[in-house]
């Protein structure tokens, strides 16, 4: 029975969390409700963790673990209700459960609505973690798209600007971006099984039969891929990112670069590389330009920015397309530089959007033209924005050094040219991102105040401070023991690249 | 001289066609009617013809067009009552003046 | 392993960065002070005992027929790409380390003691301290790297813990934005470092520094003669790979930021960029030699990029009127040195004589430079400024700075027998071995150093003495002096450590043996610059001025640095912000975003424009209706007939 | 004669009962206990409405004019469920000044054109289906012409009326057609000789038919009516015609095009079935946008949703006949949430507008909340009813495989981003623009109350409770014999 898969209940707590809001009466029941729901999640993902790696040591090297007690959901079309998850997942439910556990102190003093906020909050965590855990198409797409649309009202709401545009140009071009997505899992869908066997939805059932053939997979990779690039920042279809960020509040931002944009490099890899082998050796090097543009191009665009949260947005798709860029190279290493890199990425730029909401919410500006000096004021939140930024231009004992790294080494195993170089000029985007990150530090952080009416401003408050020192440990954590991490990703990676080899 | 099926199959088009060109230009919600009327007409001329000609053995069309008339007698009727009320309303019966609600 | 508690010294200064980072606010300046220079005390003293037990231990295990042994001390997994290509941390003691230990810890040690009195007083003592802490542990961790991974890790750590030293006085917009530039412009270099590794590795599959080097022959067929541009990819990789070391070792062009770095404190200016952290890059060619030596190429690229920087610089200094950036300058001279003689060295000649000749002035360089840095951190600690025209006449304010400026003057312009004269004897020496073009062209340079040193030497202590107003400058604390003394001590007898009995490419013993001609030649250059300087400098008087004018064209070239600055400033501004960036932003804004708005705006219009066909008269719909049903029906009649 | 027939038709039958006891009460009930009517109505046919699910015959009647399948009965079961909703939303209204004396036309009239609804379901001979065809529609004519107050009732009523005469001419029109060229009206009898016959004038035949059944779907072109008789209706009446009426004619139109015409599938009406759904989904899109009257917008919103159900014709296979009956079972709860939303605030304030929708999630969280379930289930946005219907009507429709269809789906979807941009308005409407003059907080009557829980809960649970999809296949599957000529 389905209830025995400790999976499930990554799905049921958030939804309880909804039940609980909905009972709420005043702010203080809703942050209990949403405070012990997070520390929850947070439990049983590190709980997962351990589990995973217990089997694992056991020797269990199935595919997929914690596969057992699916459930058939729509039996004439064969969709079942089917969990399971392999390192790679394990991972990324891990940085789910922290982000969102950083989230809910991150919208502490969430104004107007708290309890409506809170519950839209649990609806979309429910998708993403319904989408890092299911491995049937159809409920895959279904999560997926809980996750999007609380988007809209997220940033309708309670964002700031010109919210309404960017809400729906955000929620538009995502929903644009499923469209393909559903025509491709449709398609998969009537081609997974060979001729005479019951078609089928279930990820490895497809890839073990491997029936796609070749023409229709020219037709439904592009689909596939662009679907879930669109989420990814893909040049050319990541407009929505700066405008979107730049009106969000500050969890949303923090969820959506943080967690909901994984969702992509994550669908990428899962759906569209795993299924189509062929198409995905065929096609790459059609996205690998495209990502490898938009590397490079975020960071261009980074440089010239005054907002912070375009310019993290920038930096966002420079370093999503990073990730798509190294799933593309189709090999181990870079696969796991990819995963590496959307944890990191994760981490840091929900730190840096903490943090950008933390100052807006004092200073009122985001435009750090505006800005100055306040390292003499807020020196905890300065400090913060620090570690964030040296964590985003590839410090080494901070996240993104390690996956960067990874990610170049594994990218420059390939033995094609064309690659290699294509990886040197991903290469070139740490000095720019360099340039960009200590521009703002210098403007913002240091030099003389510029704004006299700062120097009365307070430093971070304590669920600031746990939020803030939360994610700053997790960043630690994998710059300074990344093997750990990349050890589990390494041996989920290697079985599906061994389609390639 | 012998009567052939388009003898009767061409008139009823044309009634058909007319009650068409009628309804299109007619600005009298009447004449409408009366151009409905036509192309309802023509149509049991269809059944009742394609019946005896072609296919003479059993009533089935000519029935049709017996029930089609009945059916067209109550749309005229039910149609008449709303005219009036129309009337009544706007004190007139011209159709291009039914054009509140547009776009 | 007996020497694996050499690990400490990477364990302590960490550990102390943290903790001071973390819980220093909450301490007192004094404690958080003496704490961090106790714990460098320690750290010092484990350094020396590994170093003095490497090479003398009593074992002597580490000599295997003549060659010292390189001893893995500790290798650690840290992260593992693929089966080969795997960083470790690890500690490697060979001669070079165990020599940069030695150099690190002691002039580490001294600036935390001078830091202690010339930083009293200071908002963020306690930072200051972590920061040093920090320094101190990516510097000792890159002198130890097992491998070349290893070694950019902490590479990019001493880069940015030297961006956050320079920045220390954040609130000046000045050291703000010398301390990005600083991190820039290495940052860019260790680009080049960085895609030199992936080449290398991509060909060799190992980071191992001993197995790249044990056997570089190998290294090099495996890349089984591949080419890139018409050139080996080894000549590539070893040539990116030295682009990262003159980043950080300021050659040119890539010198730019080391003169505005020198707006940090001064102490840091004498740890990080005197003695340590600038010849990082000088290491790492040493470390990598073997492989360098079998590639002329790379060698003589790194040759020709030393001994250009050398005379540039040394140009340059003497026309500075800001006594660090003259110091500054002396050392990228210097440096300089160091890389043309490691460029020299190829080892058919001379024994390869020229790895020696450059550790040794690595060696020497760092206790002389550390010490003219210091004694100027005194003299600006006593004057308040950095300009020259704001000293004179010092002599006789604070004779013992004085006297140790004096020492560090004669020992960097070669004067025997101090100790700068052995080392740059043995560099020349080298130089000539490979070809007399590089000899003269160095022992010119080296007549400029004197030159340029004694002018700084008497316009600050002799000169006409500026009025001090009412508080006339005075001699510095005891914390400040002694490292002077101590500093002064070791420049004066350094010189006559058997240094060839340490240190040589291919780790056998060489005996230094003095070459009288060459080094008489030295001496008389120097003494000749040493004279013009005198002349010019020794007391009030026009030459200068008549002489500036004369070539003023030259002179401001000069004083301007040669207008490499204002280069660089063109390149970031004006081509890569206003003319790349820029378009890119507009571009995205306008272009991409622009047609998904577009895309929204036909929609819009579309709407609009067919809202004619729900015109609300009935008839307007009838006709539609009927069309419709015929155009279907008459369209398929179409296709299928 | 044998009158055992009859009992082929238990579901018609009911019907005619609960017809025949709710005119007998309006005719001689005391005029004090007339107000009792419509609860009365609603009793009596949701007794009906569960006892359906025991009447489950298979066979035909009238020597085969009328057959009863498991696809027809639960269709009109589906029906009843949606009929019996309106029903309960309209008693409030029902009970109002203006309709004191008529009550009880309305709701016989309601049940009248249920009755012909079904016949157009189950009928299997071309008179039949007319007679019910008219019979679900002239009663409308009358309904829509209810406010006897309002001016645009009556020119709704007018439009309705020629248009639906005028469509009804030219569908007999068609079947003249093709009778003078197979002889029959029965379906089995056509569907044979459909077979390998390509004549213009079989073709124009399928042509006028189509833009007969196009007027009740109001598919494009033959749906310029839609907007203004949704406009000026009564609103029970609107969401009546919305769905109901709408959702018969989906099926029946299914029956005729695959049973009857199923051999010139693919010759045929397949292309025009094509054109006809890219055009009604774009352009019922495109006239959304700029609606600011609900039920305008409503109504163009219905437009391009029976393009998505056309999907489901077009599969012409089981899956897209299942498919086609749930998305019309979500589709009436999810359209009758919206305008029983729509509906309560008109009675309540008599505003209209989308516009003064604002704010309105601050005074009336639950309506709004109801209201937005409806617009993300209509959006098809999960984990609501819409997504799944959508999913699997899309699923149907490529089932075939061809891939003109892999493209005409590409179009429906990128054309759900469209519906998505407007349903979205609507949300952003309550819940995100400024509030200046926000319809005060109040409280719908109990009736209303109770349908959109109803429909809430239909919205929220019809998709996850995939036993009613999967009965669903199943009955579609269950001895039909309408694919049987298909090609």
């Amino acid at each position: 029975m389905i209830w025995s898969n400790i999976l499930i209940y990554f799905v049921i707590i958030p939804l309880l969390m909804l039940g609980g809001l909905a009972l709420c009466k005043n702010i203080k029941q809703v942050r209990a409700v949403a405070v012990v729901g997070a520390t929850a999640l947070m439990a049983l993902a590190i709980y997962l963790v351990v589990e995973f790696l217990g089997l694992r040591a056991a020797g269990n090297d199935a595919e997929m673990l914690f596969t057992e007690g699916a459930v058939m959901w729509f039996e004439p079309l064969n969709i079942h209700l089917a969990l399971g998850v392999d390192g790679i997942s394990v991972v990324m439910i891990l940085l789910s459960a922290f982000i969102v556990f950083a989230g809910v102190f991150a919208s502490w003093k969430m104004d107007p609505l708290p309890k409506e906020f809170f519950m839209w909050f649990c609806l979309l965590s429910t998708g993403v973690f319904g989408f890092f855990i299911s491995i049937d198409m159809f409920t895959m797409f279904m999560f997926y798209e809980v996750a999007l649309i609380p988007m809209y009202l997220l940033i309708g709401v309670w964002g700031s600007g010109n919210k309404m545009y960017s809400a729906m140009k955000l929620t538009l071009m995502l929903m644009g971006g499923s469209a393909f997505l559903m025509l491709g899992i449709l398609g998969i869908y009537f081609h997974s099984a060979p001729a005479g066997q019951p078609l089928t939805m279930n990820i490895l059932e497809i890839a073990s039969n491997n029936a796609v053939p070749h023409s229709w997979q020219y037709f439904l990779f592009p689909m596939t891929f662009v679907g879930f690039g669109v989420l990814g920042a893909m040049f050319p279809f990541h407009t929505w990112s700066p405008d979107g960020h730049a009106s969000a509040p500050t969890a949303v931002s923090m969820l959506h670069a943080g967690v909901l944009m994984k969702l992509g490099g994550y669908g990428c890899f899962r759906i569209a590389i795993f299924l189509m082998p062929y198409a995905a050796n065929e096609l790459a090097w059609i996205f690998l330009t495209l990502t490898g543009i938009s590397v490079v191009y975020g960071a261009f665009s980074a440089c010239v920015q005054t907002d912070l949260k375009y310019i993290n947005a920038y930096s966002s798709v420079s370093h999503c397309g990073m990730v798509l860029f190294a799933i593309l190279m189709l090999n181990t290493t870079a696969m796991t530089g990819a995963v590496l890199q959307m944890l990191s990425h994760g981490l840091m730029t929900a730190l840096f959007f903490a943090l950008i909401g933390m100052i807006y919410g004092r200073t009122h500006t985001r435009d750090i033209r505006k800005m100055g000096g306040l390292m003499q004021i807020m020196p905890f939140l300065g400090v913060g924005y620090v570690i964030a930024g040296l964590a985003s231009l590839g410090l080494p004992g901070l996240s993104g050094f390690v996956a960067e790294m990874t990610i170049f080494v594994g990218s420059f195993q390939h033995a094609d040219m064309f690659h290699r170089v294509f990886t040197i000029v991903a290469c070139c985007s740490i000095v720019i991102t360099a340039v960009y990150i200590l521009r703002v530090v210098g403007k913002l952080l240091f030099g003389a105040v510029q704004d006299e009416h700062h120097r009365t401003l307070t430093d971070a408050e304590w669920h600031e401070r746990l939020s803030t020192v939360t994610l700053i440990l997790a960043v630690a954590a994998i710059g300074c023991f990344p093997n750990f991490f990349s050890s589990i990703i390494t041996e989920a990676a290697e079985p599906i690249m061994k389609l390639f080899a | 001289m012998e009567f052939t099926i388009l003898m009767y199959l061409v008139p009823a088009m044309i009634m058909f066609g007319c009650g068409i060109y009628g309804f299109i230009t007619r600005k009298n919600m009447i004449a409408i009617l009366i151009s409905l009327e036509l192309m309802l007409n023509a149509v049991d001329i269809n059944f009742a013809v394609f019946n005896r000609f072609l296919f003479p053995g059993q009533m089935e069309g000519m029935f049709f067009s017996l029930f089609a008339i009945g059916l067209a007698a109550a749309e005229t009727a039910l149609a008449i009552a709303i005219v009036i009320n129309v009337y009544r309303a706007v004190r007139n019966v011209d159709i291009r003046q039914l054009t509140k609600m547009k776009f | 392993m007996e020497l694996s508690y050499t690990v400490l010294v990477l364990i302590i200064p960490v550990f102390m960065f943290l903790f001071l980072g973390i819980v220093g606010v909450k301490l007192s300046k004094k404690a958080a002070g003496l704490l961090g220079t106790t714990a460098m005390g320690i750290t010092t003293v484990i350094a020396y005992a590994a170093a003095l037990t490497y090479f003398f231990g009593a074992d002597q295990g580490q000599v295997v027929d003549g060659v010292r042994q390189q001893l893995t001390v500790l290798d650690i997994t840290w992260l593992e790409f693929t089966k080969n290509l795997v960083i470790k941390i690890g500690v490697l003691l060979d001669p070079i380390s165990a020599m940069m230990l030695i150099v690190i810890s002691t002039v580490s040690f001294m600036v935390h003691l001078y830091s202690l009195g010339y930083m009293d007083g200071e908002k963020g003592f306690q930072r200051y301290y972590a920061f040093l802490s920090l320094f101190t542990f990516s510097m000792l961790g890159l002198v130890l790297a097992t491998n070349i991974f290893q070694m950019y890790i902490f590479w990019e750590l001493v880069g940015v813990s030297s961006y956050l030293l320079i920045g220390f006085y954040y609130t000046l917009p000045a050291a703000v934005s010398a301390s990005k530039k600083a991190f820039i412009v290495t940052r860019f270099a260790d680009l080049g470092f960085l895609v030199g590794i992936l080449i290398l590795s991509f060909y060799t599959d190992t980071f191992d520094f001993i197995t790249l080097t044990s056997n570089p022959q190998a290294a090099i067929s495996t890349a089984g003669g591949a080419t890139f541009l018409g050139c080996s990819v080894m000549t590539w990789a070893l040539t990116l790979i030295f682009m990262g070391g003159a980043g950080k070792s300021a050659m040119f062009p890539l010198h730019i930021w080391l003169p505005d770095a020198m707006e940090g404190p001064t102490p840091v200016s004498a740890l990080i960029h005197a003695a340590t952290m600038v010849v990082a890059g000088v290491y790492l060619v040493a470390r990598m030699f073997p492989v360098y030596a079998v590639d002329a190429t790379a060698l003589d690229i790194i040759t020709v990029v030393g001994a250009f920087t050398a005379f540039y610089a040394a140009a340059v200094a003497c026309v500075q009127s800001d006594i660090k950036r003259v110091l500054a300058f002396s050392t990228i001279s210097q440096i300089a040195f160091m890389i043309t003689s490691l460029g020299v060295a190829s080892p058919e000649l001379h024994h390869g004589v020229g790895y020696m000749a450059s550790m040794f002035h690595l060696f020497t360089h760092a206790m002389f430079k550390a010490l003219l840095f210091l004694c100027a951190g005194a003299i600006i600690h006593a004057v308040h400024s950095n300009e020259m025209s704001a000293m004179g006449g010092l002599r006789k304010y604070m004779p013992i700075c004085h006297i140790a400026f004096l020492i560090g003057c004669l020992a960097i312009s070669g004067i025997p027998p101090f100790a700068g004269f052995f080392s740059k004897d043995e560099i020349l020496a080298a130089a000539y071995a490979n070809s007399p073009l590089w000899g003269v062209w160095l022992s010119v340079v080296a007549g400029m150093t004197a030159f340029y040193m004694f002018r700084l030497y008497y316009k600050i202590f002799w000169w006409n003495n500026p009025d001090y107003g009412h508080h006339t400058p005075h001699e510095a604390p005891m914390t400040m002096t002694f490292p002077l003394i101590f500093l002064g001590l070791v420049s004066i007898v350094a010189g006559f450590i058997p240094f060839g009995e340490f240190v040589t490419w291919n780790r056998e013993e060489y005996i230094i043996h003095l070459d009288w001609t060459i080094a008489g030649t030295s001496i008389v250059i120097a003494l000749i610059g040493i004279g013009l300087a005198t002349v010019m400098y020794r007391k009030e008087n026009d030459i200068p001025e008549r002489l500036a004018n004369q070539f003023r064209g030259l002179w401001t070239a000069a004083y301007h640095r040669f207008y490499m600055d204002e280069l660089y400033q063109f390149i970031t501004h004006k081509i890569i912000f206003a003319r790349i960036s820029k378009p890119i932003a507009w571009f995205d804004r306008r272009i991409i975003d622009g047609t998904m708005d577009l895309l929204a705006n036909v929609t819009n219009s579309a709407s609009f424009a067919v809202r004619r066909m729900q015109s609300g008269s009935v008839q307007t719909y009838v006709w539609f209706y009927i069309v419709g049903a015929v155009a279907v029906a008459a369209i398929t009649i179409i296709c299928l007939i | 004669m044998d009158y055992s027939q009859f009992l082929y038709m238990p579901q018609e039958l009911g019907l005619l009962v609960v017809f025949l006891l709710v005119f007998l009460f309006d005719t001689f009930a005391p005029r004090r206990c007339q107000s009792s009517l419509p609860v009365l109505t609603v009793v009596l046919f949701g007794i009906f409405t569960v006892c359906n699910y025991f009447m489950m015959v298979r066979g035909t009647a009238f020597s085969g004019m009328y057959e009863s399948t498991a696809a027809t009965f639960v269709m009109k079961a589906i029906l009843n469920v949606g009929v019996l909703i309106v029903f309960i939303q309209s008693i409030k209204w029902a009970n109002s000044e203006a309709m004191a004396v008529r009550r009880g036309e309305f709701y016989e009239l309601l049940l009248l054109t249920v009755f012909g609804m079904y016949l157009m379901i189950s009928s299997r001979h071309f008179l039949l289906f007319v007679i019910g065809l008219e019979t679900a529609s002239l009663p409308l004519a009358a309904l829509v012409a209810f406010h006897k107050k309002r001016y645009e009732s009556h020119e709704a009523a007018a439009k309705y009326m020629f248009t639906a005469i005028f469509s009804s001419a030219i569908f007999l029109m068609g079947l003249s057609f093709v009778y003078g060229l197979f002889g029959s009206l029965y379906f089995s009898d056509i569907a044979y000789q459909v077979v390998n016959n390509t004549s213009a004038m079989l073709v124009v035949a399928i042509a006028f038919v189509i833009a007969g059944i196009g007027f009740k779907l109001s598919l494009v072109p033959f749906h310029l009516w839609t907007a203004d008789v949704y406009q000026g209706a009564p609103t029970p009446v609107t969401s009546y015609l919305s769905v109901i009426s709408k959702g018969a004619a989906a099926f029946a139109f299914m029956v005729l095009l695959v049973q009857v015409f199923g051999a010139a599938y693919s010759k045929v009406w397949e292309w025009m079935l094509y054109a006809i759904i890219i055009l009604t989904i774009t352009l019922g899109n495109l006239f959304a946008i700029r609606q600011r009257n609900i039920k305008r917008f409503l109504a163009f919103s219905s437009i391009s949703q029976a393009g998505y159900i056309m999907l489901g014709v077009i599969g012409a296979n089981e899956i897209g006949l299942a498919s086609l009956m749930y998305y019309v079972l979500v589709y009436i709860v999810s359209n009758l949430a919206a305008f029983g939303v729509a509906f309560a605030i008109e009675q309540q304030s008599g505003k209209v507008s989308i516009d003064d929708y604002n704010g309105l999630y601050k005074t009336n969280p639950w309506l709004s909340f109801t209201m937005m379930l409806a617009m993300f289930s209509l959006g098809g946005i999960p984990p609501f009813a819409g997504f799944f219907s959508k999913f699997f009507i899309f699923l149907g429709a490529l089932e075939c495989g061809e891939v003109s269809i892999y493209i005409l789906v590409l179009i429906a979807l990128i054309n759900t981003i469209i519906s998505l941009y407007y349903y979205l308005l609507v949300v952003k409407a309550m819940f995100i623009s400024p509030d200046e003059c926000s319809i005060p907080n109040f409280r719908s009557s109990c009736g209303e109350r109770v349908a959109l829980t109803v429909c809430a809960l239909g919205i929220i649970l019809v998709g996850i409770a995939s036993c009613i999809y999967t009965f669903l296949v199943e009955t579609a599957q269950d001895g039909t014999t309408m694919f049987g000529l298909l090609n």
